[in-house]
C-alpha cells in the first residue's frame, strides 16, 4: 500500500500495463510533449517514446475512431479525450461504431479499447466545458462505463478497463485528480459492473458515483459525528452496466435513500437510481428517493452564479434530514392509525 | 485498350469501350509512373466473370427485396462491378478492406461464399455476420473485410486505425477504404486524411464517384468536384481512373497499393455509374432522361464484354455461359439462403459484450427489473 | 378537421409556416430534389424554390450548425436530419452551442431553430440506424424536445416549434408517418411543455410518447374491451421541458403505472418518468412503477431478433396485468393486516 | 516597408521589421491583386495604439488571473496584437464576427468598452455577457461580436451560417471567422468550407496561424502545414500574410472582404506568434529556447514600434505616452470591474429558453421535485 493521489494511481495503472502488454499505447490531444492538459500522462512520451504515446491532432472524431479501428485488429488504445465535452464531437464513432461492432458482425470483432475523459464542473469554464454528460455512454448497450471515485480504484479499474475486450468510457473527474488514498503496489483488476459499499450504516443510504461519491463519503463521516447518523454509503463505480442489487439490498436495510449526481437532475443517471430503488425497494421505502443534482441551466462562468448550481455538500444533507423527517412522519402517521 | 497501356490514368475522351468516357473539366493528374503488372486475357475473362456474377447477384438480391425476403435497406453495386473488381484484384489476401453500406460485390469478389453473403441478407443465422448486420454490415475476419458500415463516412476513421495498427505491428499489410462520392464532404473524411498523412500510413483511400449521393449530384455536394484533388490538402498522392474499365481500375488499384506499401496512404478516384436508384426502394425519378442514357452506356458489363469479343478473348457463346453460371449460383445463393434458419432468440444477448461482465442486463421488453415481492411472488406470469 | 396522415399534417405545417413567414426555411439532405428520404417536404423544393428548400451536402455537424448560425441572426431554420442515429454527427453543434448560446451569451442572442427527425426501429435498419436517443437531448437545459404521436399534435406542435425562440428538437417516428388522424384546418401552434391526458380512466395510468403514446392508446381500447379495464393514458408530447405534474396527479388517481418506451430501459427516458411518479405519488402507488422498453442490445438485423428486441403490444399488456395483478395482492394484504 | 506596398503577400525572408520573418518551405500564392487603400500614418499609429492597449489589457488580465479576480481558463492575445488589430480594420460595423476563445483583443478592437471585457473576466454583471460566458465567450450584439467560442471549431459552422443569413437577406454585410491553426485539422472546419463554397457565402476564414496548438506544433498536426493551401479543396481563393505587421495583416484583410462581399468565401492565414504559454497557466516549458528566441523577435509591438520610428510616425516620447495610457486604461477597465456587481443568484434560471415555456425546472440543488405530501407538509425547512 502507498498513499498517492487519484492522478498518480491512473498514471501508474498506465505505466503498469504498458510494460506489461506491448499492445497497449496511448493517443490523445496534447498528451506527450505537454504531460497532458491534466498531466496523467506524465514523463510517459519520455519512457514510452512516439510510437506508444501519440499526441494527435484535434479531431476528436478522427482519433478515436483510429483507436477503435486499431482496436479492431487486436491493439488495445487507451485515448485520452481531454474532457468529457469534447467528447460529443467522437459521439457518433463511440456509439455508433465502437458500442456496435462487435454486435453488428455477429461477434466477430472485438473492441478492447479504453477513453479516458474527466468529467467535472465548478472550475469557472462555463456552459461548453462544465457538463458531466457520461449518461450519453452509459445509456448505450455495448459501451461500459466505469466512474471511480478514489485512487484504488482508479488504479484498479484502469488495469480492469485495459485488459476488458469491450471499448470502456473511463471517468475522471477534474476536482478528483489531487484527491489522495491508499493504493495496493500489486496490480488488481477490480471487477466491472459492481458497486462499493464503501460505508456501512442503517439509518438510510447515499448513492454516488465519481465526484459525488467522495462527496457522500464525507457527508456521512460529518453527520456521522454532527448528529450521531448511521449513514450507508454506496459508491457505483460502474454505471454500465449498474449494479442493481447493491443498491436495492441496502435500500432494503436502511428504507431510505438520496442519489447524488453532479449531472442535470431530469433524465439523469440518478433518475435511473431513483426508478431501481423505486421499484426493487417499493416495500421498504418509507420515503421517497430524493436526488440531489445540478441546477438544470446551462453553466454560468460567474463564480456565485456557479456555485448556486453545482450540488455542494449543505444541498446533500439537507435531502437527508428532509427525507428522514419525512420518514419520521410517516412512521409517526403509521404508529397511530 | 488504352486502360492496359502503362499510362497511369486514362487520357481524357480515349473514346475506351466506346461508351462514353467520364468527364473531367479539368487537366488530369500526374501518376506514380510506377510499372504494372500486365493483365494476362484470362485474367481479363477472370475479372469479366467476377462482374457478372455481381450483376446476377445482385439482381436476384433485388428480386428477393420485392419479395420481403430482405429487409431494411438495400444499396446495390449495379453500375460499379468493373470498379469493384479491379480494387479488389489489387489486394492481397492479408489486406484489409473496409466499405460502406453498398458492399455485396466487396463481399463476393473477397472471396466470400455468395451462400453466406445472401443469408446475410436474408437475416439468417448462416450469414456472414450471422444475420446479425444486413445488407449494410457485412464482415468476415478470414477474408479480412472489415465491414460494410452504414453511416456514411463511419468506416473511414476505423480503417485508418486499422492501418495504424499495421503500422505499430510492422508488418507488410495495407488497407483499402472505399467510400462514395457524397462521402468526401463529411467531417471524418478529412480529419482521417490528415491523420493517414501525419503518421504515414499504409493505406488506399477510394472514392467510388457514381456521381450521386441520393439524388444530389458532386457538383452540388462537393465545391470541388474532382475529388482526387482533395488529397492536396494532407500532401497526399492522388489520381482518376475510369470505373467502367476493371483493368484501368486494376492498374490503378496496384499503383495505389504500391505506395501504401511503401507506407503512404495514396487516394484513389473511380469514375462510375450508379445504374439504378440509391437503394432498391428509390426508384430514381430524378434523373434526367439523358443522365440515364449515359449511364446505359457507360454500362461495365456491356462495354467490357465487347472489349473482350473484340480481342478475341471471348466469344458470345462464352458469354452466355458466363451469365447463366452466375445466374445459376446467384440462384443456388439464395436457395440456400431461404432454407438456412433465423437466428433463435435465445442469442439475442450473446454479442452485447466480447468480455462477460456483472449485471448486464439480459431482460426482454417488459420483462420486470426485479422479481415481484416474496409475499406476492405465487402464481406470477410473464 | 381533415383526416390525414402525420406525414402530411407535418408537411403542412411546414408550407403553412414558410407562407406565413419568409424568415422560414428548410436545410437538410435530400430534402428537395429526393423529397426527402421519408418524403416529408415533397414538392415544397417546387414550390419555394432553391433558397428556401436546401439540400445540403453530407455534413450534418455543417450544415446543423450553419442553421444555429443562420438562426442566431434571425431566420428559423428548420433542418432535417435524415433520422436521428446521423444527428450524433451534430450532437456539438446542438448541445455545444444550439443549447447554449442564449444562456453562455447572457441572453443576448436566441437560437430559434427546428430539428425534424425520425426515430423508430423496427425496419430492420440494424444497430447503427434503429437507435431511440432523443435522451441525449432531452436532457439538456438549452434544447427543447416534442416528440407528437398524433397528425393533430404533429401539425400543432411543428407550428409551435418553428414559432418558438429557443431551438426543438422535433422527434418524429418512422412508424407513425403512415398513421392518420383528424386535423384542425387552422393553424393553432401547441403549447410547447404541456402532456395530454388523451384518455380518462381509474384503473391504471399508462404513459408513452411518440410511437408508444399510439401503442399506449391501442393498448387501453383493446383492454377496455377484452377486459373491461379503466385505463387513462398520458402522451408526453414534451420531453423537455417535461409535464411533470400531469403524469403525477394522474396516477394519485389511478394508484398505478406503466410506462412505455421505444429507448433502452437503463438510463432510458422512462426512467425519469418512473423516479418522477415514484417521488409525487409516493403515497398513493399501490404497486412499483413499470416500464416496458428495448432490449439493451445494438439492434439485430434478423427479424425474428428484431422483433423480439422491441417493446410489443404484448409486452405492455403483460406488464399491465402484472401491475394490476401487484396492486390486487398488496391490498387484499392490507386488508388482512 | 515591405508589407505597405501593394504586393498582395509578404516576399519570403524579406527581413521586413528586422526580425526574423516567418518561414515558409514553398512558393507563395498568388494573391488577388487588387488594389487596397494605402494606409495614412495617422492610421499606422492608430493601429500601433490599438496593440498597445491589447497587450496591456492581457497583461493586467493576467495579473489579475494570478490574484483569483479571474477564474477557469485564461487565453491571451499576447503576440497576435498585429494580427488581430489588422482584421478588425478590415471590417465595417455592420460586418460580424465569429472567433474562438483567444478573443479579449478582438472585444476590445471592435471597440467593446475594455471595463464591460474586463468585468466579463471577472465574471461580473457588467461584462459584456453579463458575466455567463467569461474569457471564452464573449458577445456584443451590438458590435456583432456573435462570440468566442470554447469548443475548438465550434464557431465555423456558425459563422458560415450567419453568412448563409446575409446571403439569404441579400444585405451587404460580410462575415469573419477566426481560427488557430489547430483548428484547421477539425471536421468542423472541412464541412463548412465546403459548404462556404457550394453557396457563395460572404465570409473570410481566417486562421491565426501562432505555430502551435497548445503544445503541438504545426507540421505534427497538420499534414499539409501551409494552412492556407486547404482552400484549394474547395476551389476557395486563400492567401497567407504576415501577421506581425498589422498593415499586412490589414490589406490583406481588405483583399479578402473584397472577395467575400463579391459573394465569395476567402481563406485568409495570419503567420502570428504565441509570446506566452498556451493560457495564463502554462508555462510553456515544452518550447525550446530558440523558438522562444525566435517568438522574442518576432513580438509585433517592438517590430512595429521600431518602423514607425524609423519612418519619423512616432518617437520614443510618444511611445511612452500610449504605453502609459494603454496602461491606464487596462487599470481603470480592472478597477471598473471589480466594482461591478456579481449577477444575482435569483438570475440563475433567466436564461435557459428565450421563449417561456410550461414546466421548466427552476430548482437549486437539493430542491424536492415536489413539495411533501400535505399530510407531512408543517415546518419543513429547505
Ligand atoms: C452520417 C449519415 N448521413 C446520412 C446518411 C444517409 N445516406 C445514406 S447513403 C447516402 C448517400 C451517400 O452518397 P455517396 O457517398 O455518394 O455513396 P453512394 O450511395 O453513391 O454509394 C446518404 C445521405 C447516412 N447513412 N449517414
Ligand atoms: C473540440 C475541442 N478539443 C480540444 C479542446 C482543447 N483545446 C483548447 S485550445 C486547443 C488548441 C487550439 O490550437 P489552435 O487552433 O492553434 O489555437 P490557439 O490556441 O493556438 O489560438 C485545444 C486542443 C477544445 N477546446 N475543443
Ligand atoms: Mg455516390
Ligand atoms: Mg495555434
Amino acid at each position: 500500500m502507498s498513499v498517492m493521489t487519484y492522478r498518480q494511481a491512473l498514471r501508474d495503472a498506465l505505466r503498469s500495463e504498458m510494460h506489461r502488454n506491448a499492445d497497449v499505447f496511448l493517443m490523445g490531444e496534447e498528451i506527450g510533449l505537454f504531460d497532458g492538459a491534466y498531466k496523467i500522462t506524465a514523463g510517459l512520451l519520455d519512457e514510452f517514446g512516439e510510437k506508444r504515446v501519440r499526441d494527435t491532432a484535434i479531431a476528436e472524431e478522427g482519433f478515436t475512431g483510429a483507436a477503435i479501428g486499431a482496436a479492431m485488429l487486436g491493439l488495445r488504445p487507451v485515448v485520452e479525450i481531454m474532457t468529457i465535452n469534447f467528447s460529443l464531437l467522437a459521439l457518433d464513432q463511440i456509439v455508433n461504431h465502437a458500442a456496435k461492432i462487435y454486435g453488428m458482425f455477429g461477434g466477430q470483432a472485438r473492441v478492447p479499447l479504453v477513453i479516458r475523459t474527466p468529467g467535472g464542473g465548478g472550475q469557472q469554464l462555463g456552459a461548453t466545458h462544465s457538463q458531466n454528460i457520461e449518461l450519453f455512454y452509459a445509456f448505450v448497450p455495448g459501451m461500459k462505463v466505469v466512474a471511480p471515485s478514489t485512487p484504488a480504484d482508479a488504479k484498479a479499474m484502469m488495469l480492469a478497463a485495459i485488459r476488458d475486450d469491450d471499448p470502456v468510457l473511463f471517468l475522471e473527474n477534474l476536482s478528483l485528480y489531487n484527491t489522495t488514498g491508499e493504493v495496493p503496489d500489486e496490480d488488481i483488476p477490480a471487477e466491472i459492473g459492481k458497486a462499493a459499499v464503501t460505508r456501512r450504516g442503517a439509518d438510510i443510504t447515499l448513492i454516488g458515483y465519481s465526484r459525488m461519491a467522495y462527496v457522500a463519503a464525507r457527508v456521512a463521516e460529518e453527520l456521522a459525528e454532527s448528529d450521531g447518523l448511521d449513514i450507508e454509503v454506496i459508491d457505483l463505480r460502474s454505471l454500465r452496466p449498474l449494479d442493481r442489487k447493491t443498491v436495492v439490498e441496502s435500500v432494503k436495510k436502511t428504507h431510505a435513500a438520496v442519489v447524488l449526481e453532479d449531472d442535470w437532475l431530469t433524465y439523469g443517471i440518478g433518475a435511473e437510481i431513483a426508478a431501481t430503488i423505486s421499484d426493487g425497494g417499493f416495500d421498504y421505502l418509507d420515503a421517497p428517493v430524493r436526488r440531489v443534482a445540478m441546477a438544470e441551466v446551462p453553466m454560468p462562468y460567474s463564480k456565485p452564479l456557479e456555485t448556486a448550481a453545482l450540488p455542494s455538500a449543505d444541498d446533500v444533507i439537507g435531502a437527508i434530514r428532509q427525507t428522514l423527517d419525512a420518514v419520521g412522519r410517516r412512521t409517526l402517521m403509521e404508529n397511530k392509525s | 485498350m488504352a486502360t492496359r497501356q502503362r499510362t497511369t490514368v486514362m487520357p481524357p475522351n480515349s473514346g475506351a469501350h466506346r461508351g462514353k468516357p467520364f468527364t473531367a473539366e479539368t487537366e488530369y493528374p500526374v501518376g506514380t509512373g510506377a510499372e504494372t503488372d500486365t493483365v494476362a486475357g484470362e485474367r481479363a475473362v477472370d475479372f469479366y466473370r467476377q462482374m457478372v456474377f455481381i450483376r446476377r447477384f445482385e439482381e436476384r438480391a433485388a428480386r428477393a427485396y420485392t419479395q420481403a425476403l430482405i429487409g431494411g435497406y438495400c444499396h446495390l453495386n449495379l453500375g460499379e462491378e468493373a470498379a469493384v473488381v479491379g480494387l479488389m484484384a489489387a489486394l492481397r489476401p492479408t489486406d484489409y478492406l473496409f466499405t460502406n453500406y453498398r458492399e455485396h460485390g466487396y463481399a463476393l469478389t473477397r472471396g466470400i461464399e455468395p451462400e453466406r453473403v445472401m443469408a446475410e441478407l436474408f437475416g439468417r443465422s448462416d450469414g456472414v455476420s450471422k444475420g446479425w448486420g444486413g445488407s449494410m454490415h457485412m464482415f468476415d475476419l478470414e477474408k479480412r473485410m472489415l465491414g460494410g458500415y452504414g453511416i456514411v463516412g463511419g468506416q473511414i476513421p476505423l480503417a485508418t486505425g486499422a492501418a495504424l495498427a499495421i503500422d505499430y505491428r510492422g508488418v507488410d499489410e495495407i488497407v483499402m477504404c472505399t467510400m462514395g462520392d457524397g462521402t468526401t464532404n463529411i467531417g471524418a473524411f478529412h480529419e482521417s486524411l490528415n491523420i493517414a498523412a501525419l503518421w504515414s500510413l499504409p493505406i488506399v483511400y477510394v472514392v467510388i464517384n457514381n456521381r450521386l449521393g441520393m439524388a444530389t449530384t458532386v457538383d452540388k455536394s462537393s465545391a470541388e468536384p474532382e475529388l482526387y484533388k482533395r488529397a492536396s490538402s494532407y500532401r497526399m498522392e492522388a489520381e482518376r481512373v475510369d470505373g467502367i474499365d476493371p483493368v484501368a481500375v486494376f492498374e490503378g488499384a496496384q499503383r495505389a497499393a504500391a505506395v501504401a506499401r511503401a507506407g503512404k496512404p495514396f487516394l484513389l478516384e473511380v469514375m462510375t455509374e450508379r445504374l439504378r436508384g440509391h437503394s432498391v426502394v428509390d426508384p430514381g425519378k430524378y434523373r434526367g432522361a439523358e443522365a440515364i442514357a449515359l449511364t446505359k452506356e457507360r454500362d461495365p458489363l456491356v462495354t467490357f464484354a465487347a472489349h473482350l469479343v473484340d480481342n478475341g478473348l471471348l466469344t458470345e457463346t462464352e458469354i452466355t455461359v458466363i451469365n447463366d453460371d452466375a445466374i445459376n449460383r446467384a440462384t443456388a445463393a439464395a436457395a440456400f439462403a431461404e432454407a438456412s434458419p433465423f437466428p433463435h432468440v435465445s442469442t439475442l444477448f450473446d454479442y452485447t459484450y466480447a468480455t462477460p461482465v456483472a449485471n448486464d442486463s439480459h431482460r426482454l421488453p417488459g420483462q420486470p427489473l426485479f422479481e415481484p415481492a416474496p409475499f406476492l411472488q405465487s402464481e406470477v406470469t410473464r
